[in-house]
């Protein structure tokens, strides 16, 4: 059961990139206003799941898979950013007591 | 073709249903012959009514939403468990076409072309229900079960997946209706065709996850009543706490199906080629839920048998034996195929 | 405008929306939820894109992985609405002022700078998975290797990090 | 520490062995075991329907017998009160009256004879107390009830009635049990 | 019961401050979380409470209130006549009441110096391994069931029910027993007894046997309890561990056998040890106990003497019931020893039988009184009882509560 | 309590109703979960009711929650002692109506022979029960009796009476809180 | 079986010999050696009959309160039943002290498991034992103002109603 693709239906490219500008907007504006750092990375998986989006949307549009195959790769360094991510997180929250992201500065030498 | 998916739809959930609410009863009754007793008899002949007393019961116990607990996600836990539980019933092909009032009958609702990945999406989804209900019962039992579950659930999903892989490479599809299509009668070439006798040990590998991704004894961790008092369902009570412990019976209805579907050839069963048409169709049908009531059963029987693993012993199993098996098998698989097809030479 | 239209705006609505509860909600476990459920929506868009594995693959690591180990950590942690880190309104002002015009330059300069040829009806099959690995398997084999490697690497260093050492907590 | 006993024997000492190791043979053996028990006959007794044979010596709930005449055995002595443990019993004596020598055997009678069955531990010692042969706790069960008050049973409910005796000849502490 | 936030604020749990405050402030914090297994878990099989510091699954340390169901004992035990003890401490450890009954009797009897015949050493002995074998089944099973696997329990308690029949036929009650005289029993053996034990002879080993082999080399079993709680020979014998716990860390202290009372000394029997006094052990060692003892009932059974089923001593034996109507001197025993005036001689005797769970003695003082002046009973539970923190130190939830029933603490003999 | 009859007049329905009602209330009474509060000697007892000999299961009982919020019935078997009473208390407010109270045994009915300055003499002092089961302990056969009499009241007992005014003064008299639904939001 | 290899006699002589002072009598209640010791003395004995190569009275069966309103300055007492298990020698200790000021040693330090029991008898007769580590209410509610054991104090619940205290004689 194979649907037939939107741009078939007269959907332009246009709607999903600005869809997916948004979407990259709004997974900035988390990172600059939230504090929160589990939100942070969050807001950065929302990020790229806007680039995925846009890849998808052009590889269908094209008719090419290579651009599926790039999402996959995201996939993989988002999941590997995750893992990281939240494995410092919870270091640093073992040693300050909070997910604050002004505990970082302590980074600073 | 709309109307047709949709009654089919709702025969199925509804199928769903009454086999999970008569899943509690037999449950009951098999361990009652387990254990040399007679299980619920009181309730109508037999005790047969005892399902629809416990929901009754169910549905006019005063619904209690815990004072700290977070009320939306309360709700939406075992509503989240349900609904994950049911979706997996509608790639399910129950059996071979049927003709009916002069058109044919497909008894699947989604011949979807991922299937199986699907499920594997499904189930992965399906910890949520478990972690949102606990997290939001504000009740460290609670989160101690939920805590379990996930984990056991995210590490057996792997070996599942990989035991999956093979059956994928056997077959060559991830189309459950391909896969069941493959393993087609029961003995052909000098063969068995159901994929269990070519690939026992992925079998019991998945089988094994399979009990793990349900909750059931010797994995049912994250509910053991002994350590946890009720885990993750602790502060649940009336409908919700039902909607949990059917979700329970549905997912062991679906696994029996898939597990049946993967390793026994769905709906296929020996000499099925003397029959044709409608005759098949209903005899393909009654074969898979004699498959799955059969694993139901295996599955309760192993309850009742086999005490619980802790914790830590879980995901050792899991992570130092099921997964290297798994990846093993796989790679003897892929060794076999590669060589059937020639590309050594 | 048709059904699919429809569909499609529908979606592409519902999961701006989603999104933007993500950095709206106080609570960073409805913040997780919301977020689950916006990549639900984007698999949905997928799907309609007629990437069926690449939905169902989003599924499985974003929503079913990925979010799962964000839940457990909030849950580890047990972070509750007290301890949540909260930033003054000037920042948030501040902050969503530059967001805001980042949308808008961006918006901007990838509207005008687009001049694509309109596709007639493309032979479109991509979604499907044999495509994909054939693909993967021949033309991205370096890069998929190299990916491995880099999964590898992130999860040694995952363990080492969340590994409890004696001296850094003394 | 030195073996104190010279009879010592470690039980628990046995290694895993290989099949042992692999899991599978012991559950298989378990799960034969179990699925032997699905054939075989139920144990249970489905209660209120059919009822389990007491022994004739269980401790159920008291009778205060009369005697072959027809007369209550209780002279009121209190030695049963005395006796039990649990402070259940209580009683009134009363001087028996001409033309009452048909009701009551000795001189003396319980006017109210009290027990408090929600008190009463179903120990026995009043039974072996009393020197008349009065007071026996026999096979039947004391029923429940949803009233507390309800469980004072005074000798409306614990005299054997005439027409219908209770049978606590198989009991040893009556006085058949005669011996040297 | 969940203790939720709402609840540790609750006036219940502010009682045992001054007990908490005893886990070092260090321990406490965000990711520390206190877990509060009782009072009324379904682990504590009784009823106490165990104030967990967790961290994950693991245990930090633990703080224990206990005295849950404390019933005073010790004080009753001063306001009742002798006579009147025996049901009171049927309700100590009331998985194995005859054993408690007998030892009181013993107690007695070494006071008053009475003279036990031979048979009435044997019914008692016979009485006591089946309570014995009752105590370890309940147990055992409850280890299983702790475990997860029910049906085992289930299988064993059929068995139980038979012994429960067995008492019913010797003194009229299943659990709170109430057997036994002083001076011997209140009635011989019954020929249903005689018919009823044999029959459990014969039928208990084989499903004995089938619940061993559903658990006893079960892996997953053996690895959960294999390091469940383990505690080494000296510190058992410095938290006063005695019977099968000691004995599951590896020395044969048995009072049957050291001071063999109530004709021990005449079977033959071997004291099961284990190596590492964890779950295992212990549960092995009380499988193989429930083996001895019925190879001890066999040959009390099978050499029963004949003779008197009591002490011939008037001034505490009650005379028959005929007797007591016919016979003056009868009568005045039997009112004086139900009123409790028969005259006790002025001492203090110690008497120690092995129960269920260890050395179980009865600390009597007498000052000639109708009742004891003081009576002490050593309840080995309570002693043994405040090594479990210690125990569970370090390990999982789940292995705190195999512990826990694996030590077998039975709330009536924990708090008196 | 135990005045149903008395209640039933009171919330007396048309006759549908009440045959409606019948039908639940038969339902309900066969499936009351039970949450075993097993302190001491009776505790064991219970066991063997569970147990293969007598099978509780038969009457749709042997899902024991030992949650107080899935149990319908809170079975109090074995001695409540004062330290011990507040907890009672707390589990049978937590529990969710409708619930029923067993008293199994002796010492909880009424303290028994452990008439001491620790022991509480009966929990109907701190909860509301409605039913009590004599012995030191009960036989299995009693406290099956007293199951029966719990399925008695289950079966007669209108759907509103949890709402009546008789149960909340019922309660008010324990110094129990009612959690009404609204309430339970806050 | 281990040979009793120790008599009363000798048992006694050898700490008569040691403690010469501290022991104030001696008696053999059905065979059981019982030795009266004063109370600053008890801890020093106790040690020492552990200590001991010869001895070895290394556990500790029993402790436990005992009340005699009577006895003017001797009112309140404690029990040590000590077992050799070794020799299989059980040995009895006992030490007296006024009701005013009835503080003892306590012997946690040599004997765990004497922890809990000098709680029991704290809560039972109000006997303070020095050293103690934790030394409150164990059975008993901490709330409770008097210690129950002692002579004077009721054991019956005031509250019980349904008993008539003329019929028992009591």
């Amino acid at each position: 059961m194979i649907l037939a693709t939107v741009f078939e239906s007269g959907i332009s490219i246009q709607y999903y990139i600005v869809l997916a500008t948004v979407l990259f907007a709004i997974g900035a504006i988390g990172v600059l206003t939230r504090r929160n750092s589990i939100i942070l990375l969050m807001c950065i998986e929302l990020m790229l799941n806007a680039a995925n989006l846009l890849l998808v949307a052009f590889s269908t549009y094209f008719g090419k898979a290579d651009g599926q195959i790039f999402v996959f790769f995201i996939m993989v360094v988002a999941a590997a950013e995750a893992t990281v991510g939240l494995s410092i997180l919870v270091m640093a929250y073992r040693n300050s007591r909070s997910i604050d992201v002004g505990i970082f500065n302590k980074l600073k030498g | 073709m709309l109307l047709e998916k949709l009654i089919l739809v709702v025969i199925i959930f509804g199928l769903s249903l009454v086999i999970a609410m008569y899943s509690t009863y037999f449950e009951r009754k098999v361990a009652a012959w387990f254990q040399d007793r007679i299980g619920p008899d009181r309730a109508g002949p037999f005790g047969l009514l005892q399902p629809l007393a416990d929901g009754v019961k169910m549905f006019l116990k005063e619904d209690f939403i815990p004072k700290h607990a977070d009320k939306w996600l309360f709700i939406m836990g075992p509503g989240i468990s349900m609904f994950t539980a049911l979706i997996t019933s509608t790639i399910i092909p129950w059996g071979p076409d049927l003709y009916m009032f002069g058109t044919n009958v497909v008894l699947q609702v989604a011949d979807f072309n991922v299937g199986i990945l699907f499920i594997l999406g499904v189930l992965s989804v399906g910890v949520y229900g478990i972690m949102i209900g606990a997290w939001a019962s504000n009740n460290k039992f609670s989160l101690f079960g939920a805590i379990r579950a996930s984990s056991q659930m995210i590490s057996y999903e792997l070996a599942m997946g990989v035991s999956v892989i093979t059956i994928v490479m056997m077959t060559g599809s991830l189309s459950l209706r391909d896969i069941t299509e493959s393993q087609h009668g029961f003995w052909n070439d000098g063969w068995f065709t159901w994929n269990v006798f070519s690939q026992p040990v992925c079998f019991l590998v998945f089988f094994i996850c399979s009990l793990a991704e349900l909750n059931r004894a010797p994995f049912d961790l994250s509910e053991c009543e002994s350590e946890l008092i009720g885990g993750y369902h602790t502060e649940y009570g009336s409908m919700k706490l039902g909607f949990y412990l059917f979700a329970e019976y549905v997912s062991m209805f679906i696994s029996s199906a898939i597990i049946s579907i993967l390793f026994f050839g769905g709906y296929s069963f020996p000499g099925m080629d003397s029959f044709s048409g409608n005759t098949l169709a209903i005899l393909g049908v009654v074969a898979l839920f004699a498959k799955i009531f059969f694993f139901i059963f295996v599955i309760m029987w192993i309850r009742w048998t086999l005490p619980r693993f802790r914790f830590d012993q879980l995901m050792h199993l899991g992570w130092k034996s099921l997964i290297p098996i798994a990846l093993i098998n796989l790679l003897v698989t892929g060794l076999v195929i590669a060589f059937k097809n020639g590309w050594f030479n | 405008m048709n059904t699919i239209q429809l569909i499609v705006y529908l979606l592409g609505g519902l999961t701006v929306g989603s999104a933007l509860m993500v950095i709206l909600s106080k609570h960073p476990v409805r913040s997780v939820l919301y977020l689950v459920l916006t990549f639900f929506l984007i698999s949905a868009n997928y799907i309609m894109m007629n990437a069926q594995f690449v939905a169902v693959v989003n599924i499985i690591v974003y929503a079913g992985a990925i979010m799962v180990l964000f839940l457990f950590v909030l849950m580890l942690l047990n972070l509750s609405k007290e301890n949540e880190p909260r930033s003054s309104l000037l920042v948030k002002l501040a902050a969503s002022l530059a967001g805001g015009s980042l949308l808008v330059v961006l918006v901007a300069a990838v509207k005008d700078s687009l001049v694509l040829p309109v596709t007639g009806v493309v032979q479109n099959d991509g979604g499907l998975v044999e495509n994909l690995g054939q693909l993967l398997f021949t033309k991205y084999v370096l890069p998929f290797e190299v990916s491995s490697i880099l999964f590898i690497s992130a999860m040694v260093g995952a363990i080492l990090l969340a590994k409890r050492e004696k001296q850094i907590i003394d | 520490m030195q073996s104190l006993s010279n009879k010592r024997k470690v039980v628990s000492d046995k290694p895993m062995t290989f099949m042992e190791k692999l899991y599978l043979p012991a559950i298989i053996g378990g799960m034969w075991i179990t699925f032997k028990h699905l054939f075989r006959k139920n144990n249970t007794i489905k209660y209120p329907e059919e009822q389990r044979v007491f022994a004739p010596v269980y401790r159920g709930m008291h009778v205060l017998k009369r005697d072959e005449e027809g007369r209550e055995n209780c002279t009121a002595c209190g030695l049963c009160a005395v006796a039990c443990p649990a402070e259940a019993i209580t009683m009134v004596a009363g001087e028996r009256k001409k033309g009452e020598e048909h009701l009551y055997r000795e001189e003396k009678y319980a006017e109210t004879y009290e027990i408090n069955m929600l008190r009463c531990i179903f120990c026995g010692l009043c039974e072996e107390a009393c020197p008349k042969e009065a007071v026996f706790l026999t096979d039947r069960i004391v029923p429940t009830e949803f009233e507390r008050g309800t469980f004072i049973y005074g000798k409306d409910k614990l005299v054997e009635p005439v027409d219908s005796r209770i049978d606590i000849t198989k009991r040893q502490h009556t006085g058949k049990r005669t011996e040297k | 019961m969940n203790w939720t936030e709402e609840d540790e604020k609750a006036p219940l749990f502010k009682q045992n401050e001054s007990a908490r405050t005893e886990l070092s402030k260090e321990t406490i914090d965000g990711e520390i979380a206190t877990l509060n297994l009782g009072p009324t878990h379904p682990a504590t099989h009784g009823i106490f409470q165990n104030i967990l510091q967790v961290d994950g699954e693991k245990i930090l340390s633990s703080e224990q209130t206990v005295g849950y169901i404390h019933r005073a004992f010790e004080k009753i035990a001063e306001r009742r006549p002798y006579n009147q003890i025996t049901p009171l401490t049927d309700r100590l450890n009331y998985c194995s009441s005859p054993i408690n009954n007998m030892g009181w009797h013993m107690t007695v009897e070494k006071l008053i110096g009475a003279d036990i015949s031979k048979r009435v050493d044997y019914m008692r002995v016979i009485i006591m391994e089946l309570a014995r074998i009752a105590d370890h089944l309940v147990c055992n099973s409850v280890i299983g069931v702790d475990t997860g696997a029910l049906t085992g329990f289930t299988y064993v308690f059929q068995e139980r029910e038979k012994i429960y029949e067995l008492y019913e036929e010797v003194c009229g009650a299943r659990l709170t027993t109430n057997v036994g005289r002083i001076g011997g029993f209140e009635r011989d053996f019954s020929p249903e007894f005689h018919k009823k034990l044999k029959n459990f002879l014969q039928t208990f080993p084989k499903v004995f046997n089938e619940f061993d082999s559903l658990l006893a080399r079960n892996r997953i079993f053996m690895d959960r309890t294999r390091n469940a709680g383990p505690i080494s020979g000296e510190r058992a014998l410095e938290y006063g561990f005695t019977g099968p716990n000691l004995r599951a860390a590896g020395i044969d202290y048995d009072v049957r056998h050291m001071n063999p009372y109530s004709s021990y000394q005449d079977f033959d029997f071997i004291i099961p040890v284990g190596v590492n006094g964890d779950t295992y052990d212990r549960f092995m060692v009380r499988q193989e106990e429930i083996r001895q003892s019925l190879k001890i009932i066999e040959q009390a059974y099978n050499n029963l003497p004949e003779g008197d089923y009591h002490a011939d001593i008037p001034e505490f034996y009650l005379p028959p019931k005929d007797m007591v109507y016919n016979n003056m001197e009868a009568l005045i025993y039997h009112f004086k020893i139900v009123m409790g005036e028969t005259p006790v001689p002025v001492g203090e005797v110690y008497h120690s039988v092995e129960g269920g769970n260890g050395e179980v003695g009865f600390h009597l003082i007498s000052d000639g009184g109708r009742s004891p002046y003081r009576l002490q009973f050593r309840r080995p539970c309570f002693i043994y009882y405040q090594a479990y923190p210690e125990m569970i130190t370090g390990q999982t939830i789940s292995d705190a509560v195999l512990t826990l029933s694996s030590l077998n603490v039975i709330a009536g003999e924990l708090d008196g | 309590m135990g005045k149903i009859e008395d209640l039933q007049v009171i919330n007396g329905e048309g006759y549908q109703l009440t045959r409606l009602e019948k039908v639940l209330g038969t339902a309900r009474a066969n499936s009351v979960w039970p949450l075993p509060f097993a302190t001491s000697c009776c505790g064991i007892e219970y066991m063997a009711t569970m147990g293969s000999n007598y099978d509780l299961a038969r009457f749709g009982m042997e899902r024991m929650s030992f949650s107080p919020r899935q149990a319908d019935l809170l079975i109090v078997a074995g001695t409540i002692s004062k330290k011990l009473g507040p907890v009672l208390k707390q589990v049978y407010e937590q529990m969710a109506e409708p619930k029923w109270v067993l008293s199994v045994g002796a010492c909880a009915c009424s303290g028994g022979i452990f008439d001491t300055y620790s022991v509480l003499q009966g929990i109907d002092r701190i909860i509301p029960v409605d039913v009590y089961v004599p012995g030191c302990p009960p036989r299995p056969e009693q406290i099956i009796d007293g199951i029966i009499r719990i399925h008695e009241l289950v079966k007669n007992e209108p759907l509103r009476r949890r709402y009546s005014d008789e149960y909340k003064h019922l309660l008010k008299d324990y110094n129990i809180e009612t959690n009404d639904p609204e309430q339970s939001d806050k | 079986m281990t040979q009793n290899s120790l008599t009363n006699e000798s048992v006694f002589e050898r700490i008569k010999a040691q403690f010469g002072e501290g022991i104030l009598a001696m008696e053999e209640p059905y065979g059981m050696l019982t030795l009266e010791v004063k109370p600053e003395t008890v801890h020093d004995l106790v040690k020492w009959l552990k200590e001991d190569d010869k001895f070895q009275v290394s556990f500790l069966t029993l402790l436990g309160g005992i009340h005699y309103p009577e006895n003017t300055g001797k009112e309140l007492g404690v029990n040590y039943h000590l077992h050799s298990l070794v020799h299989n020698f059980r040995i009895r200790l006992r030490a007296y002290f006024p009701i005013e000021n009835p503080e003892i040693d306590s012997i946690t330090d040599i004997h765990t498991c004497a922890n809990w029991m000098e709680r029991e008898t704290y809560d039972f007769y109000g006997i303070q034992f020095k050293g103690h580590p934790n030394l409150v209410r164990i059975l008993n509610e901490d709330t409770m103002d008097y210690f129950p054991m002692r002579k004077e104090y009721h054991l019956e619940d005031a509250t019980r109603e349904d008993k008539d205290d003329r019929f028992f004689g009591r």
